[in-house]
């Protein structure tokens, strides 16, 4: 356990390496100045400089990299005229557009995301989990047909085209929700779900469709393994068969997907984040590519692959708890 | 893959997705009589076999765009500002979008320009990007996987690893990024395909690379280690044709991924450019204004959803074919 | 074949008892093709029924459908378990039929027992299902049948999971849970098979016992003459379905009836019969081939470790240790083990698919040990191999004749069609199948392809590593009769491994016994087998089921 | 201005992220007593913005009269006049105690301050504090201001500001209430120019350099209680000030809280439906987009809440006239004849967000607006007309010309209106290839003459609505800059011109100088030297619990010193 931990977090740190090396590659692969771009539209000479060395691009990219790598772990400093700036420690630089530390922009808006991803994760696995099983079980009746099809139109369907069906029924028509408008949780919880409500169902009915067909095909696959006949063989009711011993051997691959899908699931939440105007971290990252602000660009990047490298490490933990037969190591 | 690519993302092609068994049942080799029996299973499978023409419709639809549009007398970029409503913001006259005998399915709000051409035209960049991205990703993923796959541990450690991480990245992310800060003046849908490749091909890659070190391990190949047999001729003789099932279906699948993944950066504003018409940028337009011109919505939104939902069921079709036994829907 | 009588016989000398299981005209039915034709017999309480056949006879169908366990199988005819008609019984009688009256042990330990719990609360719930027991009375009983059937530490191991358990171990918890419900009947369908010869033995005999001591039923299938021999009171052979023959063990081996059973018990191989000399035309003396000059192959002190676990905890366990034999031309070496031995990892040092951690290997006077691959392909000509599973050595994307011609075309010659089609012809296919895909042949046929890609090279030394084992009996001995032709006929060593130590007497000359990656015993066949000195090797040599002694002398 | 500072066309920003359209709609608008000024004081205005709170600190914003939050916390020398209508785009005194005296020629300027000015501390403002507050303005490490302080003031460009820089000579206090700026040049337009909030007095003993913004001390109705960058600004009432030592501001609300970083769609809905706090909501900066105009049309209720107004900004097609084939009149002429308005405007939302432009100066009797059209292309283009004068010119085949845009819609001359232009050219024979740039890229291109491409899509709006910073920037031959940061893109370099702007800069009466100003258009006009294409308009919406909200003439949108929500 010990051993996995910390396995896990050398593992993760590299990946993060590797990425933010990429990230930071990408800004001097790309034909214009960074400086240009942080100094902004109405930028003279002058100010070009003071930027240019403000940011510490004068130096050679390795010690730029470097410095970048020194303000995640202990943060660092940046000298402005009279002032220096100090950027305490995960400090992934200032952006370009709003001069914003992009840790704080990215912490402003880490609760409108969590709050969207993991309440469509929620969603999602109820639903999808629910279906797979339904259709699994009821294999060769209407059920199981119906469920098959609207999975496949869930698993075809971009979710702007979801969240556009949505908004025209539930908002337009209807008119029982609100366009959404992120409340915070703390402010009005019941205001907050309100307006989530349509963002979580969109992004939910497409992962949904994903657990569906994992769901259905980890139950059709552990009912015809040989342990579930044995069960059989010794008289155990079916329901129980299905309750106690096909139902783990299902889920498990849940597990596994759920946190596999994490990089598709935050992509996904981007688009739901742009579709609905949710002021969250995937709409700023579509912000920060549009205005070439990379300072943000790579700070929610290695948010997202935080995240799903840790993503991947609980189910490695989740898989290790529902098998017996996985070691963690 | 109604997310941006989940399979690509995630690793879990939703269809291959659970857990770590990328390939159809691992130890199988399906054996040529399949391929045969492929055509006659896919031949009787109905829904595959609809799907099917109908692909090859789309298919017809974008290849003859400038016979049709010709037949309809209209063409994709002139403004028909009469048409329009510019009290209203720009909505068409008419109702349905200003659909009639001149516009078959109407013009286009703010522009006047002919839906109907654009759709046909956009059916060129849609699928053509996808296509082209979709060969891309197959040429690249392979190589890079079957270099993992057969290279030697210390090659697979570095291999490994970056298809890993390239998996695990917010593919959507990484791609907005690369088309922000690539050169403007390189013709647009070839920066998106490229773009789609640069991020998707970790999906192909782990693959081919499951695939590789599975098939290396079998008896087969020792036997022709046995005879002689050089690693080149190994690889191209014993070991690629063994590939070609589980790649075949990661193709079909990731096509309608790859039109999702288009759709999803001409949305966000990042994929190809308006004077270009495509089927994302359509809708992206199409969702300012759903409620003042519905039908502009509907014809692209239907259309993109047809086409997923077809190009899907085709897939599905080439996977049931291939690995017959296999469980998932 | 003999008639099938409609009654069943009872065996001679036994008090006629009412059956505890009858079965009458048993069909069962997979679409067209019939897997089960009408198949009847009794089963009185305390006696044990072995059914015997080879693959695709139907005996694991039989079996299944004694408990109504298939599913999409037309099953027709009558099966009656204490007096219940189980093809008639509702879902609750059924429910209580199963495990409580007729319970099953299955082939495979590995995947029998729901892996995600724990070995006692998968007895406890079968037993509280049928007894409505208390959780902790549940629990209770299981520790006791574990320890009953044999389970060192039952009330520790109760909580282990099935993966914790080795082959024998589950199969007796297999057992256990049948025992907790007390049934009438137990089915073993081909419950030794996946286990050592060792384990099988054990675990034969806690059969025998528990029968002893409940009165159960038992019905043993198994494609094994010598289990069913050491087991059971009757025997039911089968063949494509229908029954070939029925009667007391003792009657069906001594003075079969019919042909096919008679051919049957001919190919089954001897573990107590020295080898027919027809196996060769020469057989090298046992001196001459000791001497170094004159080996072939010689390895000493070969060694592979394989590493395994993580980076920081890496346990090295070799899996061959140390290990020094030679091969003469033309010799044939046995070696034989038990699962995990090294046999297989040391077949796969000698032709360098793996390289050795130490030791070396020298090949026809020359060290080949660290030879890198380019220098080692003009080697592999004189040196072939032919693997254990027929179907997954050959490439099913390819034709039969490309794979045989495939190491003659690396050689440069010529004619390397026209060779294959010969080869073919030698090892007795059809050379018009040239074109053909593996899938398209038997069993047995793949191997004959495989034993004539090996021999395309006209190599010296032919390591065989099991080459039998996934074959029914009959072709077995067809392609033992053909390496032994082969063999004498090019002057041809053989390395043959096997877990089989019948089938290892039958075909070698000398024999080397490996345990845990080392060399127990080795010399010649005979000595090891009729006078063995290692205790070890004694103790395997015993718990191979003999049939040889209730079988009329060839 | 060079750029429009703090206003964005919302419907532009929303093209971009592309967002869906309001659902729900609004309930009727609140009742209440009708607006009076003496009894509007109380409650709280919500302000919901895109952006525009990046910075808060006097020498670093841009804005025009002051912008709307800025002014509410930094009183200036003079500031715009708070009526509704065409007074509206004219300069009032503000903490000054008139417009200004010109001397030499308008070369010289001396304001008075006022008395009983307080800082929020209760200290006295001098003018001393102006001098400092404009002095900041020039360190490197403050950029963003307007340019013309630099540009205007004797040794403004060599000037680095006070940490550096020392004591800026040319602006003088020889007392506590006067301040005299010396200029290079004639320049009438001073009074204007006085409304930025870099005449905004700063107290030098609490300058706490880049982070005076997060606690400024205000000289305004306001004081700044919390700012979080990008995010929040809430300001409550500052107690040194009072109405009668303010005749422009009547600051009503008690508090005002704004909201920054909303998409453009969220706010026109929140506006709308007005539940809980956004009944007394605003906007300073969204405006409703083309998908709802229908419905704001169709909606008594949402119609009477909607404002409507100008700000003077034109948006141009620009020739490079020293580039082939733009040398050529006729080739220009040609392009403003094939222009079809009908088709750009339907592009950016229509022709309630925008009118056809066939002046270079906005409409307006404060820019002096002489209306003219000398290649009338009517509503659709004269593709007939421009397909002769391109035979003349030698062209009649066909010509291939390259049209270089922003690739975002913001300012309104993105991927929007270059299909449009490219198809109105294509009727005429122009084959146009389109050259988008990356927005921050696009400015830098173009500014310098050496990488400038000959055909582009530009913007030009006003810093204070008059001629002069519309004319000068883009004809004054003597303001091409070769190093970067040019607009006379057309490289025009006439005497006649040049004389004619220093003539007017002299002019210290803005109703004299307007007609000059509109008169100089229209000859420079005739050159076809840009090819106007059109004026934006703001549609926007307050709360159902706004009272007195107007859109002013000087800048287009709410001024928020004049609402009230009780």
């Amino acid at each position: 356990m010990i051993w996995f931990l910390v396995r896990r977090l050398l593992a993760t740190v590299a990946v993060l390496l590797v990425m933010s090396a990429i990230v930071y590659g990408l800004f001097y692969l790309m034909p214009g100045d960074p400086a240009v771009l942080a100094c902004g539209k109405r930028c003279g000479p002058d100010q070009l400089v003071v930027t240019r060395h403000k940011l510490g691009l004068d130096q050679a990219v390795y010690l730029q990299y470097w410095h970048f790598l020194q303000g995640v772990v202990v943060g660092r400093d940046y000298s402005s005229g009279p002032d220096v700036n100090h950027c305490a420690a995960p400090c992934l630089g200032y952006s370009f557009q709003s001069d914003q530390p992009v840790t704080n922009l990215l912490l402003d808006r880490l609760p409108v995301s969590a709050s969207l991803t993991l309440g469509a994760l929620v969603l999602a696995l109820v639903l999808g989990v629910g279906a797979g099983l339904l259709s699994a079980l009821r294999r060769g009746t209407f059920v199981e047909r119906l469920l098959t099809g609207v999975t496949l139109l869930g698993f075809s369907t971009p979710v702007f085209l979801i969240g556009l069906i949505l908004l025209l029924v539930f908002c337009a028509w209807l008119k029982v929700l609100p366009f959404p408008s992120y409340v915070p949780l703390t402010e009005n919880p019941a205001e907050w779900a309100r307006n989530l409500v349509l963002p979580w169902c969109a992004l939910a009915l497409i992962e949904a469709a994903l657990f569906a067909r994992v769901a259905r095909a980890g139950t059709l696959e552990t009912l015809a393994e040989d342990h579930i006949r044995t069960f059989r063989a010794y008289g155990v009711p079916e329901r129980q068969v299905v309750r106690r011993h096909a139902l783990r051997g299902a889920l498990a691959p849940v597990a596994t997907i759920t946190a596999v899908e994490l990089a598709t699931i935050i992509v996904s939440a981007m688009l739901t984040e742009s579709m609905f105007g949710l002021p969250g971290i995937g709409k700023l990252a579509v912000e920060a590519s549009t205005s070439v602000d990379l300072p943000v660009i790579t700070g929610v990047t290695l948010l997202a692959g935080t995240a799903v490298v840790l993503a991947n490490a609980v189910a490695d933990l989740l898989h290790a708890a529902i098998d017996p037969r996985v070691k963690l190591a | 893959m109604t997310l941006f690519d989940s399979e690509l993302a995630a690793g879990a092609d939703p269809v291959l997705a659970p857990g770590e068994e990328p390939v159809p049942a691992a130890g199988t080799d399906p054996v040529p009589s399949r391929r045969g029996g492929a055509w006659r299973r896919l031949r009787a499978d109905r829904s595959a076999l609809a799907a099917l023409v109908l692909v090859g419709l789309l298919v017809l639809v974008a290849l003859a765009a400038p016979l049709l549009t010709a037949l309809e007398g209209q063409d994709a970029t002139t403004f028909h500002s009469q048409l329009l409503d510019s009290a209203r913001g720009g909505v068409p006259h008419g109702a349905f979008g200003g659909i009639g005998a001149d516009h078959w399915l109407g013009v286009e709000p703010g522009t006047g320009r002919d839906v109907f051409a654009r759709i046909v035209y956009g059916a060129r960049v849609s699928l053509g990007v996808a296509l082209a991205a979709t060969a891309l990703e197959l040429v690249v993923g392979i190589a890079i996987g079957l270099a993992a796959g057969l290279g030697g541990p210390r090659v697979d450690a570095v291999a490994g690893r970056v298809i890993e991480i390239a998996i695990a990245f917010p593919s959507l992310l990484l791609a907005l990024a690369l088309l922000a800060i690539v050169p403007q003046s390189v013709p647009r849908p070839v920066l998106v395909a490229l773009a789609i490749t640069a991020v998707n091909w970790g999906n192909v890659a782990r693959v081919t690379r499951a695939q590789a070190m599975s098939l290396r391990t079998r008896d087969y190949v020792d036997a022709a280690r046995l005879a002689g047999v050089g690693p080149v001729r190994i690889a191209l003789r014993e070991i690629l044709p063994g590939l070609t099932t589980p790649l075949m279906v990661l193709a079909a699948l990731k096509v309608p991924s790859n039109i999702v993944s288009e759709a999803g950066l001409s949305f966000l504003g990042a994929g190809v450019r308006p004077p270009t018409p495509s089927w994302g940028q359509m809708l992206s337009t199409s969702t300012t204004w759903f409620q003042t011109d519905p039908a502009y919505v509907i014809v692209p939104g239907g259309l993109l959803l047809v086409t997923l939902l077809a190009f899907s069921l085709f897939a599905d079709g080439v996977r049931r074919a291939l690995d017959p036994r296999s469980t998932r829907v | 074949m003999t008639p099938v009588s409609e009654a069943p016989m009872t065996p001679v000398g036994e008090a006629a008892t009412a059956p505890v299981l009858s079965v009458r005209d048993l069909r069962v039915r997979f679409g067209d093709r019939e897997a089960v034709g009408g198949v009847s017999f009794d089963l009185e309480p305390g006696r044990a029924l072995g059914v015997v056949g080879e693959s695709g006879s139907g005996k694991s169908s039989l079996a299944l459908a004694l408990s109504r366990l298939h599913t999409g199988a037309d099953v027709t005819g009558e099966v009656r378990v204490d007096g219940t008609d189980v093809l008639a019984a509702s879902d609750a009688e059924l429910r209580r039929l199963r495990g409580g009256r007729i319970a099953m042990v299955f082939q495979d330990p590995l995947s029998s027992l729901d892996p995600y719990l724990r070995v006692g609360d998968q007895i406890a719930e079968v037993y509280r299902v049928h007894t409505g027991a208390t959780r902790r009375a549940a629990a209770a009983k299981a520790v006791e049948v574990l320890d009953r059937v044999g389970i060192p530490d039952a009330s520790r191991r109760a909580r282990a999971h099935p993966h914790e358990f080795s082959g024998g171990m589950v199969q007796r918890a297999l057992i256990a849970m049948a025992l907790a419900l007390e049934p009438r009947v137990l089915v073993a369908d081909e419950p030794t098979t996946a286990l050592d010869v060792t384990v099988q033995a054990r675990l034969l005999t806690l059969l025998d016992e528990l029968r002893e001591e409940t009165g159960m039923a038992l019905l043993l299938v198994s494609h094994d003459f010598g289990v069913v021999a050491e087991t059971a009171d009757d025997i039911l052979v089968m063949r494509a379905g229908k029954t070939v023959e029925h009667g007391p063990v003792e009657t069906v081996l001594r003075t079969p009836s019919a042909a096919y059973t008679r051919e049957l018990l001919e190919a089954v191989p001897r573990l107590d019969t020295p080898r027919p000399a027809v196996v060769t035309s020469r057989t090298p003396p046992p001196e001459q081939a000791d001497s170094p000059q004159e080996s072939l192959l010689r390895i000493s002190g070969l060694r592979r470790e394989f590493r395994l676990g993580p980076p920081l905890r890496r346990r090295v366990v070799p899996a061959v240790d140390g290990v020094s034999l030679e091969v003469a031309p033309g010799e044939v070496l046995g070696v034989v083990g038990e699962s995990g031995s090294g046999k297989t990892t040391l077949a796969r040092l000698i032709v360098r698919l793996l390289a050795p951690s130490a030791g070396t290997i020298e090949f026809a006077g020359r060290d080949v040990t660290r030879l890198p691959a380019r220098e080692l392909r003009p080697l592999r000509r004189d040196l072939q191999m032919v693997f254990q599973d027929p179907l997954a050595s050959l490439n099913p994307r390819r034709t039969v004749g490309d794979s045989i011609a495939d190491p003659l075309r690396v050689l440069g010659e010529p004619d390397a069609e026209r060779r294959a089609r010969d080869l073919m012809d030698r090892v007795g296919l059809d050379p018009d199948r040239y074109g053909a895909y593996p899938h398209e042949f038997s069993g047995g046929q793949r191997q004959r392809v495989g034993i004539a890609r090996a021999l395309a090279p006209d190599p010296r030394l032919l390591v065989c590593d099991e080459p039998v084992t996934s074959l029914d009996v009959s072709t077995q001995a067809q392609i033992l009769a053909l390496l032994a032709e082969l063999r004498a006929e090019r002057d041809l060593a053989l390395l043959f491994v096997s877990h089989d130590l019948a089938v290892v007497r039958q075909v070698s000359d000398r024999v080397a016994v490996m345990r845990a990656g080392r060399v127990v015993t080795l010399g010649d066949v005979d000595t090891v087998y009729d006078q063995p000195e290692d205790p070890y090797t004694r103790a395997l040599l015993a718990a191979v089921p003999k049939l040889a002694a209730l079988t009329p002398a060839t | 201005m060079r750029l429009r500072p703090f206003v964005l066309l919302g419907s532009a920003l929303l093209a971009a992220t592309s967002a869906v359209a309001g659902c729900g709609g609004g309930s009727g608008s609140g009742g209440g007593a009708a607006f009076d000024p003496k009894t509007c004081q109380g409650g709280t205005l919500t302000v919901l913005n895109q952006g525009g709170l990046g910075k808060f600190d006097p020498a670093t914003l841009y804005t025009s009269g002051g912008g709307a939050l800025p002014s509410l916390v930094y009183r200036t020398l003079t500031t715009r006049k708070r009526v509704p209508g065409q007074d509206g785009t004219k300069p009032v005194p503000d903490l000054a105690t008139d417009l200004g005296t010109p001397s030499d020629n308008a070369k010289t300027w001396k304001y008075t301050l006022r008395d009983g000015l307080k800082f929020e501390d209760g200290t006295p403002i001098t003018s001393k504090d102006v001098k400092y507050g404009i002095e900041r303005s020039f360190s490197p490490d403050l950029p963003g201001g307007a340019p013309y302080l630099h540009d205007w003031l004797v040794d403004g460009t060599g000037y680095k500001g006070p940490y550096k820089g020392g004591d800026l000579k040319s602006i003088e206090t020889p007392d506590d209430k006067t301040i005299v700026f010396k200029l290079r040049a004639p320049h009438g337009d001073f009074p204007y120019l006085a409304t930025a909030t870099q005449f905004a007095p700063v107290p030098k003993a609490k300058d706490t350099g880049v982070k005076y913004q997060n606690a400024p001390v205000s000289s305004g109705p306001y004081r700044v209680a919390k700012y979080e960058v990008g995010k929040k600004l809430v300001l409550v009432r500052n107690p040194s000030w009072s109405r009668a030592v303010d005749g422009q501001r009547l600051a009503c609300p008690d508090r005002i809280e704004v909201t920054a970083g909303l998409d453009a769609t969220v706010i026109n809905q929140r506006l709308s439906s007005g539940s809980g706090a956004d009944a007394k909501a605003i906007t300073t900066d969204t405006s409703v987009g083309p998908e709802q105009l229908a419905r704001v049309g169709g909606d008594p209720n949402l119609a009477k809440r909607v404002a409507r107004g100008v700000f003077g900004e034109t948006k141009y097609l620009a020739f490079d006239t020293t580039k082939k084939p733009f040398n050529d009149v006729r080739v220009r002429q040609a392009v403003a004849y094939a222009i079809n308005r009908q088709s750009v405007i339907n592009a950016i939302g229509g022709s309630e967000l925008a009118s056809p432009a066939t002046t270079f100066l906005p409409d307006g009797k404060a820019f002096g607006q002489q209306p003219y059209d000398y290649f009338p292309a009517g509503q659709s283009g004269d593709p007939a007309k421009a397909k002769a004068l391109l035979a003349q010119a030698g062209y009649g085949s066909g010509l291939t010309v390259d049209l270089a845009y922003p690739n975002v819609d913001t300012d309104g001359i993105g991927p929007k209106v270059a299909p449009a232009v490219q198809d109105a050219l294509k009727q005429a024979g122009i084959t146009v290839k389109p050259k988008p740039f990356s927005d921050d890229d696009y400015r830098n291109v173009t500014g310098k003459p050496s990488t400038q491409p000959a055909l582009s899509l530009q913007t030009w709006g006003t810093d204070w609505p008059a001629g002069g910073p519309f004319l000068i920037p883009i004809f004054d031959g003597r303001q091409i800059i070769t190093s970067g940061g040019n607009f006379n893109l057309a490289q025009l370099n006439d005497p006649a011109v040049n004389k004619e702007i220093d003539r007017i800069n002299t002019i210290t009466d803005a109703a004299q100088a307007a007609p000059a100003w509109g008169a100089l258009d229209a000859t420079i006009g005739k050159q076809a030297l840009v090819v106007p294409l059109y004026h934006p308009k703001t549609v926007a919406l307050f709360g159902k619990d706004v009272k007195n909200a107007y859109v002013d003439e000087w800048r287009g949108w709410y001024d928020i010193a004049s609402v009230s929500v009780k």
